[in-house]
């Protein structure tokens, strides 16, 4: 990350990186082809903020190298992190980073529930799947983002949640991932989340 | 490791306050201090103070309640720390005000005032660790070590600065060696009262002297002690770097003990 | 889904390009459904109670009450109404929250690619099902039987609609089964040939005893509520006698603790025998009219037992052992308790008949608050509806197969017409229960598709080609009772089964569905059905009478829990026994049958081998129930990882110091782990408690061999294992 | 002062086994490793036999907190009752009551960051029910006694492993063990 004065991130390209991020979490992207990665990796270099950024441009150029060898166990190593049987590496409810040994349906969990519940929503199975998934949330946002009159309230459900957790998550991809593709899409939310943060907040972006 | 803000604090706090009190005793004494060095000592000391004030939120759970530490001053020593310490710093930055306008009676004033404050609060924080829950420090050598630190860093640093800009008219090097000495003593009392005390204590002075902390610490302490000694006598020593020299030496030695004061407080 | 309608209607350029892109179809995603419109009638802030049963392999089965706010588990606690829970719960139980909601739970049904590799992929239910039920259907054609296709279930859960697992492979044809149990076999024989059956007092009934012999018991880790009324009994006045090789946490409560040699308790009750028979301190009339064979035990035991001798062969002193003979034979009602443990030695089962001799000669059986009492299933008449639809027509061989559970691995290995080739795990971990897990792990590698249903991921879960997720008992219904107390508990649906998980009931219908429509008629377990319809199925007219209820959902509405009348609390107060002969049989002419002698005579215990002369053994732990609990953040933060108690004396043999790394070794196996350095073990034996911890992988298992007990055909097909005759060196690692 | 209440712990009783801890943990769904009972191993030749024995214990809800004199926020209180209540609203978690505890009764909460201690459940109790602990020990070795009222036979003030009393003067009094006899090989 360097200095970004200006960011230029439009509304369409944050609700498309946005829903890439809800696809990936929902297992919509385990199919893809090479060829696939490649045209992916070419819309992201339409943004140039992105592919400026030092992780950005990492994770691009992951997407554009997919390997056969990468793509066969990509499944596997996404599974480790976020899907099972084995305990989870980089789990994807919140309300893991809320407290030490990662127990799910706690405080954060109702937080969230009820944030839903207060836009007029819910997640389809209540009560089954813990409402704090990142593909619940990712929706969410995309759902608020999409409205203009619904600022205010992305603006406080990622400050009050998805901007707590998802560093760490990233952080843990980072530590646990054995592949290309998990390891890219961890680079990618993590900058994307420091560019999110500078719109949001408009404050600097955090240089490590 | 947890309780370095506490390390960090008490001695900075400790050396801002003696240094303090040297400020104004020369300044009152003498009136040899020039406006200039007296405002440079005098800004230095309410930085280390403020520095001081600003690491011990560090070790609070939530920082940005810390005002409220005042609220139970009628029993709590540690809320009469924060608050005659808060004050102390307050009035030395009045003082300090004084300097730059370059007014000697309501300098002398507010110095005095400030000093009977900052022994106060010296006073409350010794007070806080005086707990019989930690055997260790339940002892009065708590509160003679912490006015040590201050009596052993705070003249030399104010003589060290004042020999840096040529001003330094008193022999610091006596004043400090009587600490030094003073100090010892209350070295070898306090590890005498916990090899007698209960077995947390005993267990204490075991942890300090089995660490090579304790050994750095007894090293540097020598040494400045032996400079110290030899420089008495000897006015070519008494020059800026020498005193700086040894000022780094007892701040490392009284740092490394104040951090096994914390370290190796064994809880009942 | 919102964000499909949102994109189509706005078309940003965003969605529009990546899904034109990517070409997503939602479709082929498995990811269950987004964000829809909240349903109006939701309200925050509900709060709402539900009875539960906790289903463990535990004396203590208790009725829970369980809170849920929101959908979500608050607390879990014990049910008041039931007398013997008495609203409370042992340690383990409180932890259940965390059971639930742990982040180590399986989610999803998946597929190893790779036994052992730890490569997943995720499969849907349906895909499940039909991997499953093809390799079934092939084995099948090939074989001609589903004989190779072998169940081991045993008792991760014991809700009675469990057995739908049992009644899903009965229902594809005759299979092969993991028979047996490592729990109680050889006491159960051995009460079996002495009474008919073992069955045992009510343990409330403790307060009613005059004097208590805990024999090898340790209710205080394994059964806290029954240790409540121990206590109570004991500040009451009653005496509290407790025999173990080790002081445990229940010897340390006793008025008197007798350290016995391992495997000699057959020979202390028989020279208590002598004792008793010497002085005339034995009810004559009860031997006369409720038993048989009496004299011919009188006379061996004239013969051939003196209490000289048991003393020299028990380590207990000669006047002790005349002492507690004519307490016990004096105090009327005399209870005695014979703990699981004991009888895990190659001679348990003739040490149980011994002690059932020195109750019976006594007249303490069929008395309230007497008795000698081991295990019961009086109250276990069920319906079993879930396993009585027979193999389908056309199924090749003529009945199921047995292997013994006790020695799994080498039995699957020796199988071999036909072969196994499939493996179903259920409610059970093999891998780190099972003794000699080198072998077990050699029986899995011959297999071509191995099935594990579980809660969490552990060692068979890792060598497992499909893992089913299941549900906890907080997600599912279904009813339990013990084989100790007398209470029935109704097991409520608390909240919704999180993830994809389902009922080993759900799964068996589910299969069955999957099998129905690759081949009609393959598979007779139902293939739909209300869990709500089975659970009241299992209810006969027998039960409802004995527990003085309706229904199953008339219990649910009423407390949740119902105790059984007291026609039955007081084992055989009838004093008609269920053997042969109608009598308590001194001289059983079953045990012969089985090869035994008939009579409960001395047997010689194992003996150590010269290069492994430390006896290990692996008793109960308080934090675990076998491989579960143990491994819960909450026990966890308590004790973090195993141990190995080693008497000072042995360890300044060795030079071991607390807390030194010790390594156990024998011919089977070795493990490293911390000593604790204390007395409450003798010095000849060194003790690891039994659990699974996460983060280590080794279970005490490792040094077991599959050495059998003498007992245990008769009454539960196959004999035990003789876990606590392990003999291992130590050493300073 | 109306009551002086504090907890009896029967230690002849005591298995052992953490439930008075665990259910506590539970019902206020406290993170893994905070505790507001702790239950402590003592010596096994405390009673001259060799015994497991165990003591259980959460704050002794002194006469003379030290913990209330320690910390600078006020933030405790010694109810009418000798309840001694932490308000965890006012906490701004420096640690000092932990230090000052002689039971290091206080512990410091990372998630929260505060200060966190039993607080004998008080608001069950003004509505008539037992602490959690109380209520939910499977052999009842814990009770809530006024010791303004009764002072139980045989209960003492002192056990080995428990600090000085005379520095707060807790209120928790014990039950001992009483030695069984023993007949041992070793």
């Amino acid at each position: 990350m360097t200095k970004l004065t200006v960011i230029h991130m439009d509304q369409g390209d944050r609700l498309l990186l946005y829903q890439l991020f809800w696809h990936y979490y929902r297992g919509d992207l385990m199919k893809l082809t090479t060829i696939d990665w490649a045209n992916l990796a070419e819309l992201l270099r339409t943004m140039t903020v992105l592919c400026e950024s030092e992780f950005g441009n990492q994770a691009i150029t992951k997407f554009d190298e997919v390997s056969e060898e990468t793509l066969e166990s990509f499944v596997f190593d996404y599974n480790r992190l976020f899907v099972g049987p084995n305990r989870l590496h980089a789990s994807p409810y919140e309300s893991t980073y809320s407290n030490f040994e990662g127990t799910i349906m706690q405080q954060e969990t109702i937080k969230v529930r009820n944030f839903y519940h207060y836009e007029g929503l819910q997640v389809a199975d209540e009560g089954q799947y813990p409402d704090d998934h990142i593909q619940y949330e990712l929706e969410f946002i995309c759902y608020l983002l999409n409205q203009n009159e619904k600022g205010p309230d992305l603006k406080l459900f990622l400050e009050n949640h998805f901007f707590k957790w998802v560093d760490k998550h990233c952080e843990r991809i980072e530590e646990h991932s054995q592949n290309q593709l998990t390891l890219a899409f961890a680079y990618l939310l993590k900058e994307f989340l420091q560019l999110e943060k500078i719109i949001i907040e408009g404050g600097e972006p955090n240089v490590n | 490791m947890h309780d370095l803000p506490l390390v960090i604090f008490t001695v900075l706090s400790q050396l801002a306050i003696g240094g303090f009190v040297t400020l104004w005793w020369f300044d009152r004494k003498n009136k040899t201090i020039t406006r200039s060095t007296g405002l440079i000592i005098s800004c230095s000391l309410v930085v280390l103070g403020g520095i001081a004030v600003l690491v011990s939120l560090f070790h609070l759970g939530q920082p940005f309640a810390a005002y409220r530490a005042i609220l139970n001053i009628k029993v709590s020593w540690l809320s009469r720390e924060v608050t005659f310490y808060g004050g102390f710093v307050g009035l030395s930055v009045l003082y300090t005000w004084f300097w730059l306008k370059d007014m000697p009676a309501r300098r002398s004033l507010i110095g005095g005032i400030a000093t009977i404050i900052g022994a106060i609060a010296i006073f409350s924080s010794a007070k806080i660790y005086m707990i019989p829950a930690i055997p260790a420090w339940n002892s009065v050598t708590t509160m003679f070590a912490f006015f040590l630190t201050s009596i052993i860093l705070g003249p030399l640093f104010v003589g060290l600065l004042l020999a840096f800009r040529g001003e330094l008219s008193v022999n610091i090097s006596r004043i400090s060696i009587f600490s030094l000495i003073a100090a010892a003593i209350v070295m070898i009392l306090y590890f005498s009262s916990l090899q007698s005390g209960l077995p947390q204590a005993v267990e204490a002075a075991r942890l300090t002297t089995h660490h090579f902390i304790f050994w750095i610490r007894l090293f540097t302490f020598v040494i400045a002690f032996a400079i110290l000694s030899l420089s008495i006598k000897n006015k070519a020593m008494c020059n800026a770097k020498i005193y700086s020299f040894v000022f780094v030496l007892l701040f490392i030695s009284e740092f490394l003990a104040r951090f096994q004061f914390y370290e190796t407080a064994n809880h009942l | 889904m919102l964000t499909e309608n949102f994109s189509r209607r706005t078309f940003l350029k965003g969605s529009a390009s990546l899904s034109a892109l990517l070409g997503l179809g939602v479709a082929t995603s498995q990811a269950p459904k987004g964000l829809i419109p909240k349903a109006q009638a939701k309200s925050n802030g509900k709060v709402e109670q539900f009875y539960n049963a906790c289903p463990r392999n535990c004396y203590d089965t208790c009725s829970i009450v369980t809170t849920v706010e929101d959908g979500r588990i608050t607390f879990i606690t014990g049910n008041e109404k039931n007398t013997y829970t008495k609203g409370r719960l042992c340690v383990k139980g409180n932890t259940y929250p965390r059971v639930v909601y742990s982040p180590d739970r399986i989610k999803y049904p998946m597929r190893q690619k790779g036994r052992g590799s730890g490569n997943w992929e995720r499969i849907s239910w349906d895909e499940a099902y039909t991997i499953i039920a093809k390799k079934i259907l092939a084995i099948k054609k090939e074989y001609g039987s589903t004989l190779p296709i072998c169940l081991n279930k045993y008792s991760g859960n014991f809700n009675i609609l469990n057995y739908a697992t049992e009644g899903m492979l009965s229902s594809i044809g005759y299979t092969t089964r993991a028979q047996g149990t490592p729990c109680d076999p050889a006491g159960s024989d051995a009460q079996g040939f002495d009474m008919g059956a073992p069955y045992n007092n009510d343990p409330e009934q403790f307060l009613d005893a005059d004097y208590i012999i805990l024999w090898g018991a340790n209710p205080a880790w394994t059964s806290a509520h029954s240790m409540y009324f121990i206590e109570q009994a004991k500040e009451r006045g009653t005496k509290l006698v407790v025999i173990d090789p080790l002081i445990t946490q229940t010897a340390s409560k006793a008025d008197e603790y007798i350290q016995v040699k391992a495997s000699t308790d057959g020979a202390l009750a028989l020279g208590m025998i002598r004792y008793i028979l010497d002085h005339q301190l034995y009810d004559k009339n009860w031997v006369s009219q409720n038993s048989i064979g009496f004299n011919e035990f009188f006379s061996y035991v004239k013969k051939n037992i003196t209490v000289e001798w048991a003393a020299e062969k028990t380590g207990v002193p000669k006047p002790v052992i005349e002492r507690i003979a004519r307490e016990y034979a004096t105090a009327k009602p005399a209870n005695i308790w014979i703990g699981f443990g004991m009888q895990r030695h190659v001679n348990g089962g003739a040490m149980v008949r011994a002690i059932d001799a020195l109750a019976a000669i006594t007249g303490n059986i069929g008395k309230k608050g007497g008795g000698v009492n081991y295990i019961g299933e009086e109250t276990w008449g069920f319906n079993y509806s879930t396993m009585g639809f027979g193999a389908p027509e056309g199924s090749g061989g003529e009945a199921d197969r047995y292997v013994n559970m006790n020695n799994f691995g080498a039995q699957v290995l020796d199988a071999n017409d036909p072969p196994i080739k499939m493996m179903w795990i259920a409610c059970r971990n093999p891998m780190a229960q099972d003794p000699e897990p080198t072998v077990v792990k050699k029986a899995f590698d011959q297999m071509d598709l191995i099935v594990t249903a579980d809660l969490y991921m552990n060692k068979t879960v890792e060598y497992s080609d499909i893992v089913l997720p299941v549900t906890t008992p907080f997600e599912s219904v279904g009813v339990n009772v013990s084989y100790w107390h007398y209470w029935m508990n109704v097991n409520e649906q608390a909240i919704k089964p999180l993830y994809e998980t389902k009922s080993d009931l759900e799964i068996a219908m589910g299969l069955s569905k999957k099998l129905n429509q690759l081949k009609p008629g393959s598979c007779t377990f139902p293939v739909t059905g209300d869990p709500l319809d089975w659970v009241e199925k299992e209810m006969n007219d027998d039960i409802k009478a004995l527990f003085n209820v309706k229904s199953w959902d008339d219990l649910r509405k009423n407390g949740g829990t119902a105790k059984a009348n007291e026609s039955i609390t007081v084992a055989w107060k009838d004093l008609k026994f269920r053997t042969p002969s109608g009598k308590y049989e001194f001289y059983s002419k079953t045990a012969a049958e089985y090869g035994h002698h008939p009579l409960p005579i001395f047997t010689e215990e194992y003996k150590a081998p010269k290069e492994y002369p430390i006896r290990c053994m692996s008793p109960h732990w308080k934090f675990g129930i076998h491989s579960q609990f143990q491994h819960q953040d909450w026990l966890m933060a308590i004790q973090a990882h195993p141990f190995l108690e080693i008497h000072p004396d042995l360890a300044k043999k060795k030079s071991i110091r607390d807390q030194d790394m010790v390594k156990i070794i024998n011919e089977t196996g070795y493990m490293t782990l911390p000593a604790k350095i204390t007395k409450m073990v003798p010095a000849d034996t060194v003790v690891m408690y039994e659990g699974w911890w996460k983060g280590v992988n080794y279970t005490e298992n490792f040094t077991v061999k599959a050495l059998q007990e003498d007992m245990g055909e008769h009454l539960k097909g196959q004999r035990g294992i003789a876990f606590h005759d392990n003999f291992v060196n130590i050493e300073k690692a | 002062m109306a009551k002086k209440l504090g907890f009896l712990v029967n230690i002849e009783r005591c298995i052992g086994c953490h439930a008075c801890e665990i259910s506590c943990k539970s019902f206020y769904q406290l993170e893994p490793n905070m505790r507001r009972r702790r239950v402590q191993e003592l010596p096994e030749d405390v009673v001259g036999t060799p015994v497991r024995a165990f003591v259980s214990t959460a704050c002794n809800h002194c006469d003379d907190p030290a913990c209330k004199k320690a910390c600078p926020v006020g933030a405790y209180t010694k109810r009418e009752d000798g309840i001694v209540v932490h308000n965890q609203d006012l906490c701004i978690g420096c640690q000092m009551c932990g230090k000052a505890c002689p039971y290091s009764v206080p512990m410091f909460n990372p998630v929260k960051k505060k200060m966190d201690k039993c607080s004998m459940c008080y608001d069950r109790l003004d509505v008539g029910q037992l602490p959690i602990c109380v209520e939910k020990c499977p052999l009842e070795a814990i009770q809530i006694v006024d010791y303004n009222e009764v002072q139980p036979a045989n209960a003492v003030s002192e056990i080995p492993t428990f600090a000085d009393t005379s520095i707060t003067h807790p209120t928790t009094h014990f039950i001992l063990h009483k030695p069984g006899k023993q007949s041992r090989r070793f």
